[in-house]
């Protein structure tokens, strides 16, 4: 019944050793060293402000897909249809940008355009989340096949609208929640943050991110304990399509244009982000900042070896091996911790 | 006994992060005896019986099995070596057959490549006889009660020629009849010259079966004798170190308004026309056999189930269970009968566990959590319920049955519910944690609520019972006075 | 016999029938023996693929590394054979494709038996890793002339027929291999001692580890399996396209996952049936060639994929959630 | 003068014959001219990824960047802050790009496209049915030679007929084939394909090819030797064109150069290189003429 990746015991963590034995400590380590290997290896095009500033660019748009993966992922689920919500929601945005503002309009009209386009966006996000969320809950199909099939229609709903080409033509301000910065911090950067706080809050910290650790553990106790389960999977994959929608608009803003097939190489990206961050993919536990010490890790090796003209065949080589030596180091310290 | 016993332990140890489950146990089990383990929930009495399957590996000591001796075993030489074990959980497979999970081990040891439906379907059939039950072979066992389940293990272990046949309270979920043919077939086991070495803590079971009772507390031997050296209270002082009485509920008052009135309630078959009422303080128990549709209805007062016709009346108010939430609403709680599927998140923190029932009570307008609270009132009722844990934050799944018990327990009464189901609240719990939990149920009648309890245990519903409602296939057919009938004859009632 | 309306495969028959019925009703063309022997070829790759997975399902894991064996194995066989410049019959091509199918499952088992890792982790690293590798050092270049062997393989024609117009239709011999695959592999799951034993960890390992099996010795052989059915499809796919391309399959795993799901395989191991599995397969591969004969336009064409795949679901699933309901 | 640059080609997908064909212009370019010009790519077709590939090179403060925008939209958020880091940045297949230097295109998309249904129709004799075929609909230049080559039939070949609508194959042969199969079932007279993904040809000469149809239908397409030589032969396809890339890899890299120099590309100017002698300027835009046909008979000249 128990899937074997059961959790390590939540003991508080006293010391070195402790830290080195949890997974976070283990993950923080792991960040760490790529992060040395990487400055070692080119010190002068690695620690420079403008590669830090471009990883800050780089990361985020991924990494809120993993943080509305992760949600799913924590009720024992799992949310394929991320990236066409985002799509989706990005198509919605821009052709309102497009149609009612255009590139030429600044002030209220910009402005206003914008804020409406924006919360269409998110609105699309939680219809579509609303979606996958009655869909599984009530009807009671898998995630995997739900989103599977919902993700196929949210981004055929995108092509269909646009025709399969891209939407171009927004207010010059919008190009300002991808591309601008704030005191220095990349605005994509500050989005992730804000929904990667909100995640955390919301699991760690609120009712209902306990319930859904409690369901993803054992969804026949929790209906047995008067969780609502339905009100649970709704909402969460309703959350998991906001964010979904964010990381939309941050995409679109970051490539001026929305379209259909954006982004659709971090569908499996950000299983594997979740998986490497300590997501347990039964559901149950995970950490936000496990994911995001993933996602970090993930970045300074893929920003280093660029800087090392590495083919990108051998990155996926690397991500891979990588994976699976975290998880062999990992495995080694459960056992002996076991005798 | 000059002969070398069949299965010696020398200073097995053998501790779980931090806590020290067995220290230095020995004792030995010669070839044909019944060999007791008594001990409290926690003791260790499980962990020594994986030891010897091989499940785990000990810290220290060694195993030695007819003169050969090993550091360590792996569940394929234990087996080789005769030892069949039927487990605290049964160690099934949910989703095969009754007739595959009875066979398995014996087509595994027969070293036939290729299996064959008729030979495994003949060896089932002849097992279930033998232990005197029928169960369909082909249902899933994933479908079946627990007692079912509980019988299909004990048939597995008998499927292999074992020299010792090692049962972790096996009759924990059966019923007296069920029992009665088990300790039957312990007595001809032991005649063919297989050893059994028996866990339970219907202590009665125990003196009618056993040659030697081994007592084990906190993970020490501390006496090995034969059997008739002890009675019942001196292994009961043994195994905890204290003296027990029956804890009997106040008598309530008949008049009050009843809190619970089910009236003509029926759901397709399996229950038909039940009417009841409860009232505030009053202990109701629910007798019946296997199948006689105890559970169900009490997953119909849970919401779980639901109904064909009938009503159910709160505080004289109709309510619609639909779901547990209304039933959580209308002030019903319920523990369940399995607490290691439906009633406990096994992964999860004691806290969370405890917690889980009443988020609502503890977050804010935004669904804020208030963790100190809910943290604060984990730690209160571990100490209230006397559950051994070194903290709230460890997995459920490393405490002993009865402790994990009190958990499910404690979810409940934090609830503060108004009427509060329990289905074989004492199943698998030693009877200091007996004592305790009978002392808490007594303590719940004392303070008005409504208790509904569901036992086998017949002594435990005479003893803390106000009434006793009798159920046969879906109907209540009587209405007993609680004490006014001794366990021998409530046992025949039930089964006329 | 009793028909059982609560089975997945049941349910899921029904909506193939539909389709079936649906579209001839739009196109009476599509009742035709090309139509028939065009899926049948259409689902031979995919129909192994699930095979697989099925086994991996019912084992409690999951695997969704196949599809980069498959290309691993179908390039590197091809490429080893193009340079070497030896002709080999095609039956030696499909044995070294097989053969290195089965090392790159034993790869995925040295790490969930040996090291006991997840196994959706420990493929998703695979899956990465394999075609990285593939991609780096063995080669990224498409390989059009592939050896003899495989345009043999892909001539052999085991049916065939002549449209009213004098066209051919043909169903190729590559068939029987997915004729065998669920043959064997039916055989295997239900007849053999190792079969029930693949059952059994999938519906609980602890259980399984307890009454003596030995669940790593059964991993070994589920994934090295796979690998073996992957390298085999890999081949069988590059031949009949007559191309090696290594950037091909890459990409099907989660559809193929899918599709076993739908024919009733657990997630969470231990259920899963060959009916079902196959049964899935045909509703996919149906809904996907159809499309056109529907006369849908290709920009809604995958939503209305993605309808069919809710559809196909939903009311298994649903049918399935009531009766566990009124089960209690 | 001497000086030697850091040119970066970024190209949509590493790996595949065509960009593989492409680094081989840009590794003779600096081979030729001493400068460090290399190429990189992404490892799956997917825009995003070609962004965080011009980020790591604005990072490190290339010279120049040459690009072949998988979606040329996305990108012109990125190319614009390359320009504004002083980067010189020349594109290829993108002519409505906007935050570049320089855009070089072989020849004009629309020509492109009617160039294949002038061969088609003639092919095909001036009526029948025939279908289209798109990597992705997502693609722009694909729709776009597609859609021209529509426009095309209908003004000049009127007895033709385009049946369904763009089929999509992902730039998988393996769809490309069942979608002939399934056109061929649903419209059993088409005669003629065009197809616009490399592999698109060679999927529907293979599915013509078993059902013997290879001589009595028309194939149309952008291929490249490697792939559809076979069918070529056989006569399923029957006239495939390309531009070579390593040529347009080439001629990027030397623009980007002269820019870095301080010189700019003029009208009809000679850059040395075959099809590209006498190019033409569109706004930003140079155009060559740089496509080949190939038929079985020339197809042995074009090893790659
Ligand atoms: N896997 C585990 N991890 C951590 N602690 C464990 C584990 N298994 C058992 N323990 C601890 O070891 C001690 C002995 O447990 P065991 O299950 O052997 O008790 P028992 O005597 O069988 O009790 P019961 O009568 O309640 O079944 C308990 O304190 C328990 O919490
Ligand atoms: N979840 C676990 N984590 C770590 N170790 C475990 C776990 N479960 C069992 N072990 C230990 O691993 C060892 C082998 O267990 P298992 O029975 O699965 O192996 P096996 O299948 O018999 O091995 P093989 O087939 O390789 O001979 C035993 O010592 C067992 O106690
Ligand atoms: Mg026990
Ligand atoms: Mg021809």
């Amino acid at each position: 019944m128990n899937k074997p990746t059961a959790p390590r015991t939540a003991g508080q963590s006293r010391g070195i050793q402790a830290l080195l034995s949890s997974e976070i400590g283990q993950l923080s380590v792991l960040t760490v060293i790529i992060f040395g290997v990487m400055a070692a290896l080119d010190p002068s095009r690695f620690l420079t402000m403008g590669n830090f500033s471009s990883m800050a660019f780089q990361f985020p748009e991924f990494a809120i897909l993993s943080l509305a993966m992760m949600l799913s992922m924590m009720t024992g689920g799992i949310d394929l249809s991320v990236v066409g919500v985002s799509n989706l929601a990005a198509v919605i945005a821009a052709l309102l940008l497009s149609t009612l503002a255009g590139p030429q309009a600044v002030g209220l009209v910009g402005g206003g355009t914008i804020a409406l386009a924006i919360a269409a966006a998110l609105l699309v996000g939680t219809v579509c989340g609303l979606l996958n969320g009655i869909v599984i809950g009530i009807f009671g199909l898998p995630p995997i096949l739900a989103t599977l099939g919902s993700g196929l229609i949210f981004t055929g709903l995108a092509v269909a609208i646009t025709g399969g080409s891209a939407v171009l033509g927004f207010p010059a301000a919008f190009a300002f929640l991808g591309n601008g910065a704030i005191v220095g911090v990349p605005m994509p950067l500050i989005v992730f943050i804000v929904v990667a706080v909100i995640v955390w809050l919301v699991l760690e910290r609120t009712a209902l991110g306990l319930r859904i650790q409690m369901l993803g553990t054992n969804p026949l106790a929790a209906r047995f304990a008067g969780i609502d389960d339905l009100a649970v999977t709704v909402r969460t994959y309703l959350l998991s399509g906001i964010f979904s929608a964010s990381a939309g608009l941050v995409i679109m803003s970051r490539a001026n244009s929305a379209k259909a097939d954006y982004g659709s190489s971090y569908l499996l990206l950000s299983i594997l982000i979740c998986v490497l961050g300590g997501i347990n993919p039964y559901g149950g536990f995970g950490r936000v900042a496990g994911l995001v010490l993933a996602v970090l890790s993930l970045q300074f090796l893929s920003s280093g070896l660029n800087m090392l003209q590495v083919s990108n065949f051998a990155k996926e080589l690397i991500w891979g091996g990588l994976l699976l030596a975290v998880m062999v180091a990992n495995g080694i310290q459960f056992r002996r911790k076991r005798r | 006994m000059t002969e070398a016993p069949l299965i010696r332990l020398d200073a097995i140890s053998k501790s779980f992060a931090g806590v020290q489950a067995l220290n230095g146990v020995s004792f030995s089990i010669g070839a044909g005896q019944v060999v007791c383990l008594a001990g409290e929930n926690g003791s260790g009495k499980s962990t020594l019986i994986k030891i010897l399957a091989g499940v785990e590996k000990p810290d220290g000591g060694q195993v030695t099995i007819e003169g050969e001796s090993f550091p360590a075993l792996d569940p394929r030489v234990s087996v080789a070596r005769g030892i069949q074990v039927i487990y605290q959980d049964f160690a099934l497979f949910p989703n095969l057959t009754v007739a595959e999970n009875i066979a398995f081990s014996a087509e595994l040891a027969s070293g036939h490549r290729l299996v064959n439906r008729r030979r495994i379907k003949t060896l089932a059939e002849t097992l279930l006889k033998r232990i005197a039950v029928d169960i369909p072979l082909d249902a899933r066992v994933e479908t079946l009660a627990v007692a079912d389940k509980q019988l299909v293990a004990i048939a597995r272990a008998l499927a292999l020629d074992a020299r010792l046949v090692i049962m972790d309270e096996p009759t924990t979920a059966l019923t007296e009849r069920e029992v009665q043919s088990l300790l039957a077939i312990i007595r001809r086991l032991k005649a063919a010259g297989v050893a059994v070495l028996f866990v339970s803590h219907k202590l009665a079971e125990v003196f009618e079966v056993c040659e030697k009772i081994v007592v084990i507390r906190n993970g020490h031997v501390v006496s090995d004798k034969p059997a008739a050296e002890f009675n019942l209270d001196s292994l009961a002082f043994h195994m905890t170190g204290r003296h027990f009485e029956m804890t009997v509920a106040r008598a309530f008052d008949p008049e009050a308004a009843p809190i619970l009135e089910v009236a003509g309630l029926g759901r397709d078959g399996a229950l038909r026309d039940i009417d009841f009422a409860l009232r505030p303080g009053e202990v109701l128990g629910i007798a019946g056999l296997l199948g006689s549709g105890r559970t169900q209805l009490a997953k119909a007062l849970f919401g779980l189930l639901p109904m064909d016709s009938g009503e159910i009346r709160v505080d004289g108010e109709k309510v619609a269970l639909a779901s547990p939430l209304d039933a959580i609403a209308a002030g019903i709680g319920y523990v369940p009968e399995d607490r290691l599927t439906e009633g406990l998140f096994l992964s999860q923190s004691i806290a969370r566990n405890i917690a889980v029932g009443r988020l609502d009570a503890f977050s804010g307008p935004l669904g804020w959590l208030d963790r100190d609270g809910l943290g604060g009132e984990a730690r209160d009722w571990l100490k209230r319920l006397n559950v051994a844990a070194p903290n709230a934050e460890v997995p459920v799944k490393s405490l002993s049955g009865g402790n994990q018990q009190r958990v499910v327990l404690a979810r409940w009464l934090a609830g503060s519910p108004r009427i509060l189901i329990l289905n074989g609240p004492t199943v698998g719990v030693d009877i200091g944690s007996k004592a305790d939990i009978h002392g808490i149920i007594a303590d719940l009648a004392e303070r008005r609520l409504g208790v509904v309890v569901i036992s086998d245990d017949l002594p435990e519903l005479i003893g803390c019972c106000h009434r006793i409602l009798v159920m046969k296939a879906g109907q209540i057919v009587e209405e007993i006075p609680g004490g006014s009938i001794d366990a021998g004859e409530l046992a025949a009632r039930l089964a006329s | 016999m009793k028909i059982d309306w609560t089975r997945n495969e049941t349910l899921v028959f029904l909506v193939v029938v539909a389709f079936c019925v649906l579209t001839t009703a739009v196109d009476p063309a599509f009742l035709s023996l090309p139509t028939l022997f065009d899926l049948l070829r259409n689902s031979i790759v995919t129909g192994i693929f699930a095979i697989g997975v099925l086994l991996v399902l019912i084992s409690g894991g999951i695997d969704v590394s196949f599809t980069a064996i498959a290309a691993f194995a179908m390039y590197t066989t091809t490429l080893t054979l193009v340079k070497l410049g030896i002709d080999v019959p095609w039956y030696g091509i499909f044995a070294l494709s097989i053969l290195i199918g089965t090392g790159l499952g034993l790869v995925n088992a040295v790490f969930i038996a040996g090291f006991r890792l997840p196994t959706l982790i420990v493929t998703l690293g695979t899956l990465s890793a394999f075609r990285g590798f593939l991609l780096t050092f063995v080669g990224s270049q498409l390989i059009s002339n592939v050896p003899a062997g495989m345009r043999d393989f892909s001539r052999l024609t085991m049916l065939r027929g002549t449209t009213s117009e004098g066209y051919f239709y043909s169903l190729p011999w590559a068939f029987v291999a997915l004729v065998l695959v669920v043959a064997g592999t039916w055989f295997l799951l239900n007849k053999t001692l190792l079969g029930r034993k693949i059952f059994a960890i999938g519906g609980s390992s602890d259980s399984a580890r307890r009454i003596g099996i030995g669940v790593r010795g059964v991993q070994v052989f589920v994934y090295a399996y796979v690998g073996a059915l992957s390298g085999l499809a890999g081949i069988i796919h590059a031949s009949l396209a007559r191309v090696a391309n290594p950037f091909d399959l890459v990409g099907l795993e989660l559809s193929v996952i899918a599709a076993v799901v739908l024919g009733g395989a657990r997630l969470t191991g231990g259920y899963g049936t060959i009916t079902g599995t196959l049964l899935g397969v045909a509703l996919i591969v149906l809904v996907s060639n159809s499309l056109i004969l529907l006369g849908i336009p290709s920009t809604w064409q995958s939503v209305v994929i993605g309808a069919l795949i809710l559809l196909g679901t939903g009311l298994p699933a649903y049918q399935a959630k009531r009766a566990a309901l009124r089960a209690g | 003068q001497d000086k030697k640059y850091n040119i970066v080609t970024v190209v949509k997908i590493s790996g595949i014959q065509w960009f593989n064909r492409m680094e081989e212009g840009v590794k003779k370019f600096a081979a030729d001219t001493g400068n460090n010009a290399y190429q990189v790519g992404p490892a799956k077709a997917d825009a995003q990824l070609q962004v965080q590939l011009l980020e790591d090179a604005i990072a490190q403060k290339v010279d120049a960047i040459t690009v072949v925008p998988f979606a040329p939209e996305a990108l012109e958020p990125v190319l614009k802050k390359a320009m504004d880091a002083g980067i010189k940045v020349v594109s290829h297949e993108a002519s409505t790009i906007s935050n570049v230097d320089w855009d070089i295109e072989a020849f004009k998309n629309a020509a492109y496209g009617e160039h294949f249904m002038k061969k088609l129709g003639e092919c095909m004799g001036g009526k029948g049915e025939y279908a289209v075929f798109v990597g992705s609909l997502t693609s722009k230049s694909h729709n776009e030679w597609v859609d021209a080559a529509i426009a095309y039939q209908k003004a000049n070949f009127p007895d033709m007929k385009m049946v369904g609508s763009k089929n999509e194959t992902n730039d998988d042969q393996q769809q490309a084939y069942a979608k002939t199969q399934e056109l061929l079932r649903a419209f059993p007279n088409v005669r003629g394909f065009e197809g616009s993904a490399s592999t698109d040809v060679a999927g529907i000469g293979l599915a013509l090819e078993e059902r013997g149809m290879g001589d009595d239908t028309c194939v149309v397409g952008t291929s490249l030797p490697s792939i559809a030589a076979q069918y070529l032969d056989t006569g399923s396809v029957d006239m495939i064109s390309f531009w070579d890339p390593s040529l347009a890899g080439y001629a990027m890299n030397k623009i980007a150069v002269m820019l870095l120099d301080g010189k700019a590309p003029t009208e009809g100017m000679d850059l040395g290189i075959p099809g590209y002698e006498k190019v033409s300027l569109d706004g930003k835009v140079i155009y060559g003429q740089a496509w080949v046909d190939v038929t079985k008979d020339n197809a042995k000249d074009y090893p790659f």
